[in-house]
């Protein structure tokens, strides 16, 4: 008797699976004990008689996700789960028909929503305010973009080429999209000092945009006679075979400024050595964190994360591109914010709540949910 | 030219020989330096220790291939040699990945040879592979008879007393993912936090570094951490009475030592020519 | 001594050893391996990609599918053929309408994609809560930690003079950086020496049997 | 206007639709982004397949040219065909060319495996010769990388602990606690970065890619 008390508590619930594009209903059960072991979930729509077995719930969670494809939105379904105890067998039915329907927004998302709006907001207007005041933008320096000039004419007096090795991925990385716009730079001294070039490349779309890029380059300096497409190659589409193919060039040709930029892998230490051991001046770049710390050991200047993705903006020195960055930033202050106020919020929280009241702590655990 | 100025335009072949006869003596001559046990490791090995005797499952999940090998499989080793000593059932899982299997399949032999009493089907089971990436993760949480059918051999899970009884994470104590990638998060997300199975994780010297935070959260039990991490493992075993085979962390350990110091010395000598000869060039 | 008799381990101890033979200098016995390597690792790419996307994604909807907008599928195929005009120098422009679409759909996936995995995830751990805070030290060591998060993200603050409080934070950032990267350097450099030992293991115990 | 204007149109279109069906799971908006991923996903087979096409030119015009080491390219050659021809005719034996009896698994398990591993394991011989030749102390930031460096490299290994017994315990708060904190901030900044480049790639405003 007491026993059936106790199961007689258990309720199921069936209700529209949220945040979905419909087909799919969820079925929650509460007040399970324990010693359940098993759960099998039964469904029927109108018109049936009989329930059909349609899976298994969890007995951790107690939820059953139903998104068979026979179910259509806006029908109601009803629901059976069979608990399965050591010695007996309990069904206990929905207490009203689940019915499914899509959503036309997705509300798990809301904190991604949020964050969209704020940092576009910010990039679109500083964009617009460069444009009206172009003068009164401001770019901190960035070292290793300076010192392309001096490694390029350290090159040319020792009359030695220049590399430029891009990384390991394929155009739609944002690093590799950054190294095109640094060869550019780098082309434009190089036909400037009437100096050699090599670019090698991984990816053969990368190497077909490094040749307009390039030969774009040659003519801004005013010497398109001076492009060879032959300067641009394509070494292989495998990481070690690129890595043996690099090295030997540096070691055969022996070059006074390589330019290591892009996504690099493990090959990174073996580039960077090799560079190092001709005597060449060394710049690098990547937003691989994991090869940063190879590259700052051994090379002459590093372009760190994501100083090499505002690469475009100091070289170019447009105002729409230094408003995005400045735009970025003012996302970074906002974020800084975000999480002092979560700081301050926690530890003044944290002190209230051991003084007896848990309302800040509320306020502080709603805004960790949120993220 | 000075010494040091030979020194740094030493040929590097040279060193590379140092670093071979560094890695080499220590195999064929073991120092046998102490093992230093770290919580991380002993959590770990505590853990599946008290799952002795209580009516549930270790499910070790191989989810790397032979790039991390070195590191990750001694790993495998140690743990089903714990189990196997301990009669703690396990499921040994192929990973997540087709080309991980095989590293599962080398692992159950080496451990194998010490225990003759042991079971297939009533004391361990091996699972293959199906696709279905973290969708696997979930679905063992429902049922592991639906999600695999039969295990790699072919039997249907249905009819192993071991299968038969542990079918998702209720009777599963712990779920140990050997991984140098983000496969391990991967478990916290689906089986610790949809259905509450504790997860231990180990992982490769250099993934170990971003999964500490794991453990100060106690999303992991515990972490085995590179090739020291599956030596603390294997002297764990040792001291406890455990069969431990070839102890090839261990002994590969006295090799790390010796390669570390002969790095840092190297690092050391460079720089201490670097700043001579820089010097002498100032004042000159 | 207990030599193995497997001829794979045989065929696997000549390459790594032919492998290896590049320490002294480049030579043909590399130059076979990594070749082979190469041919290999390209030829078990094309396995899986065959495999792990083709037949899934492309020929088992067009071939076995019913749902009429399969054949939407031929759309991306026609564009992914334009990839192959850059082999001609005429029509080699044809390759900016599959980049024209890659570039802006992985940068629209990026955009949320970066904000739920990158963003939110480091900000809600760097936020210290009251387990973070729970001894003294605990407590010290997150204090650390969340300068650290703050000092490098000031580092990456462009648009701004790195002067006054910004120039000090900032300079602190780069402190941090180090010691990061130092710690990142040392435990990759573990991983690979503990290959180079996995590597060695295998040519003196499973291959010559020297050690046990 | 065909080689320009359209393909920006195209990544603005994309791009955007993209975004915005983030938000709605409901159809047909929520499918959208699925059959985008799939489009993205045989539009980006297809430049890899290129990599792979370009290898495969770039050794037979060696060959077919003679070049200075051609009968590399064979091996190549070789090696492609071994991997997949085993690849298909493992899928036809045993209706998966990963089941670990197959040829292909065989093959990869025997050979590539040992060739990938010793590649890697390459690395720890430039490191060392690295060490002493290219990993300097020049200035006070390179100083700060290369004593923590030589800290966790020492704190890992047994002759740490018998060096100073807290060594272990140090290199763990380095990793738990120096190290958390920068690589949450480089992520933070890549991320940022990563997004603002997204924006302007999908406005327009960065187009080298178009060059």
């Amino acid at each position: 008797m007491i026993l059936f008390i106790l199961f007689s508590t258990i309720t199921v619930k069936a209700f529209d699976t949220p945040n979905d594009g419909g087909g799919s209903i969820t079925i929650k059960a509460y007040n399970v004990p324990e010693t359940v072991k098993k759960a099998l979930v039964y469904r029927k729509t109108e018109g049936d008689t009989t329930y059909t077995l349609a899976g298994v719930m969890s007995i951790l969670s107690y939820r059953y996700v139903d998104a068979d494809s026979t179910i259509k939105n806006g029908k109601p379904y009803y629901y059976r789960v069979d608990f399965y105890f050591p010695d007996t067998v309990i069904s206990v039915v929905s207490d009203s028909p689940g019915i499914a329907y899509a959503q036309w927004y997705d509300k798990s998302k809301t904190s991604s929503l949020i964050f969209l709006i704020v940092f576009s907001t910010l990039v679109l207007v500083f964009i617009q305010l460069a444009k009206k005041d172009p003068e009164g933008l401001y770019i901190r320096k960035i070292p290793a973009l300076d010192a392309i000039d001096e490694a390029v004419g350290r090159s040319t007096e020792l009359g030695k080429p220049t590399f430029f090795v891009h990384g390991l991925l394929g155009i739609t990385d944002a690093g590799t999209l950054a190294a095109l716009t640094i060869l550019r730079r780098v082309a434009k001294k190089v036909a400037e000092y009437d100096t050699p070039i090599l670019v090698t490349n991984f990816d053969p779309i990368v190497m077909t945009a490094s040749q307009e890029t390039v030969k774009q380059a040659y003519t801004e300096a005013g010497r398109p006679d001076a492009y060879n497409e032959k300067n641009i190659i394509y070494l292989t589409y495998e990481q070690f075979g690129y890595t043996a193919g690099v090295d030997g060039l540096m070691v055969r040709e022996k070059p006074g400024a390589i330019f290591l930029q892009g996504y690099f892998f493990a090959e990174s230490l073996i580039l960077a050595e090799t560079g190092h051991s001709v005597g060449a001046i060394q710049i690098a770049g990547t937003t691989a964190k994991e090869q940063l710390p190879f590259f700052v050991a051994a090379c002459d200047y590093v372009l760190i994360g994501e100083e090499m993705l505002a690469a475009s903006s100091y070289i170019g020195r447009e105002p729409v591109m230094l408003g995005s960055v400045k735009g970025a930033d003012w996302g970074k202050a906002f974020l800084m914010g975000i999480i002092g106020i979560g700081v301050v919020l926690g530890t003044v929280g944290a002190i209230l709540q051991s003084a007896g009241n848990g309302a800040l702590m509320n306020v502080f655990e709603k805004i960790l949910a949120f993220f | 030219m000075g010494f040091w100025d030979r020194f740094l335009k030493i040929d590097r072949r040279w060193v590379f020989l140092v670093v071979w006869i560094a890695v080499v003596i220590p195999l064929l001559k073991p120092l046998g330096l102490p093992t230093h046990i770290t919580p991380p490791v002993k959590k770990l090995y505590d853990y599946i220790d008290r799952m002795e005797g209580e009516d549930k499952a270790v499910f070790l999940s191989f989810d790397f291939d032979p790039s991390t090998m070195p590191e990750l499989l001694p790993m495998g080793v140690a743990i089903i040699r714990h189990c196997f000593a301990k009669k703690i059932p396990i499921i040994v899982y192929g990973g997540l990945y087709p080309q991980f299997v095989g590293m599962a399949k080398m692992a159950i032999d080496m451990a194998k040879t010490d225990f003759p009493d042991i079971v297939y089907g009533k004391d361990y089971v091996f699972l293959g592979y199906v696709p279905g990436l973290s969708l696997v993760i979930l679905s063992i949480g429902e049922s592991i008879q639906g999600t695999f059918g039969n295990d790699y051999f072919g039997n249907r899970l249905d009819t192993l007393p071991l299968t038969m009884h542990v079918d998702n994470y209720e009777k599963i104590g712990i779920v140990v993912d050997l991984s140098g990638s983000s496969i391990p998060a991967s478990w916290v997300a689906y089986a610790y936090q949809r259905y509450g199975c504790r997860i231990g994780c180990g992982t490769t010297a250099v993934s170990a570094a971003q999964y500490y935070p794991y453990l100060q959260t106690g999303q992991f039990v515990g972490m085995l951490g590179g090739l020291k991490g599956a030596a603390e493992y294997e002297e764990l075993l040792e001291r406890n009475g455990i069969p431990t085979g070839r102890r090839t962390a261990t002994i590969g350990m006295d090799a790390q030592s010796v390669v570390h110091l002969l790095i840092i010395l190297l690092i050391i000598l460079g720089n201490i020519g670097y700043f001579y000869v820089r010097r002498r060039e100032r004042r000159a | 001594m207990h030599i193995s008799t497997n001829p794979w381990v045989w065929i696997a101890a000549i390459l790594t050893l032919a492998i290896y033979s590049f320490l002294y200098k480049d030579n043909p016995f590399y130059k076979f391996a990594e070749h082979l390597f190469m041919g290999l690792s390209i030829g078990y790419g094309a396995v899986v990609l065959w495999y792990n996307s083709i037949i899934p994604r492309l020929w088992n909807p067009l071939a076995h599918g019913t749902s009429p907008s399969r054949f939407y599928l031929l759309i991306p195929i026609a564009i992914g053929l334009l990839s192959f005009g850059i082999f001609s120098k005429k029509y080699s422009w044809l390759i900016k309408y599959p980049l024209a679409f890659s570039v802006g759909a992985y940068a629209g996936f990026s955009i949320p994609v970066t904000f739920e995995a990158s963003i939110f995830e480091q900000i809600s751990g760097t936020i210290l809560t009251k387990q973070m805070m729970a001894t003294p030290w605990l407590a010290i060591s997150n204090l650390i930690m969340f300068v650290g998060v703050i000092t490098t993200i000031t580092y990456f603050y462009f648009s701004k003079h790195h002067k006054g409080l910004l120039g000090k934070s900032a300079r602190t950032g780069i402190v941090f950086l180090m010691l990061a990267f130092g710690a990142s350097f040392g435990y990759t450099v573990m991983a690979r020496i503990s290959l180079l030992i996995g590597r060695m293991q295998f040519l003196l115990h499973d291959w010559l049997g020297i050690i046990k | 206007m065909l080689k320009k204007q359209i393909p920006l149109a195209i990544t603005f279109i994309t791009g955007v639709i993209i975004v915005i069906t983030f938000f709605i799971p409901h159809p047909p908006f929520g499918r959208l982004q699925q059959d985008a991923l799939t489009w993205y996903s045989v539009i980006f087979g297809f430049t890899m397949l290129l990599g792979v096409d370009s290898l495969v030119r770039f050794h037979y015009r060696k060959l077919r040219r003679r070049e200075k080491g051609w009968w590399f390219s064979i091996i190549f050659y070789g090696g492609f065909l071994l991997s997949f021809i085993t690849g298909v005719v493992s899928e036809v034996r045993f209706g998966d060319a990963f089941n670990i009896n197959s040829s292909f698994m065989y093959f990869y398990n025997t050979i590539l495996i040992p060739l990938q591993s010793t590649m890697f394991a390459l690395l720890a011989f430039f490191i060392a010769s690295a060490s002493y030749r290219a990993f300097r102390a020049r200035n006070i930031d390179a100083t700060f990388l290369l004593v923590t460096a030589v800290i966790v490299m020492l704190g890992r290994v047994p002759v740490g602990y018998m060096l100073w017994h807290k060594l272990p315990n140090l290199t763990s708060w380095i990793l738990n606690v120096l190290q958390l904190g920068p690589m949450r901030g480089i992520m933070i900044g890549i991320a940022l970065g990563t997004v603002a480049m997204s924006l302007r790639l999908i406005l327009g405003i960065e187009r080298t890619y178009l060059s």
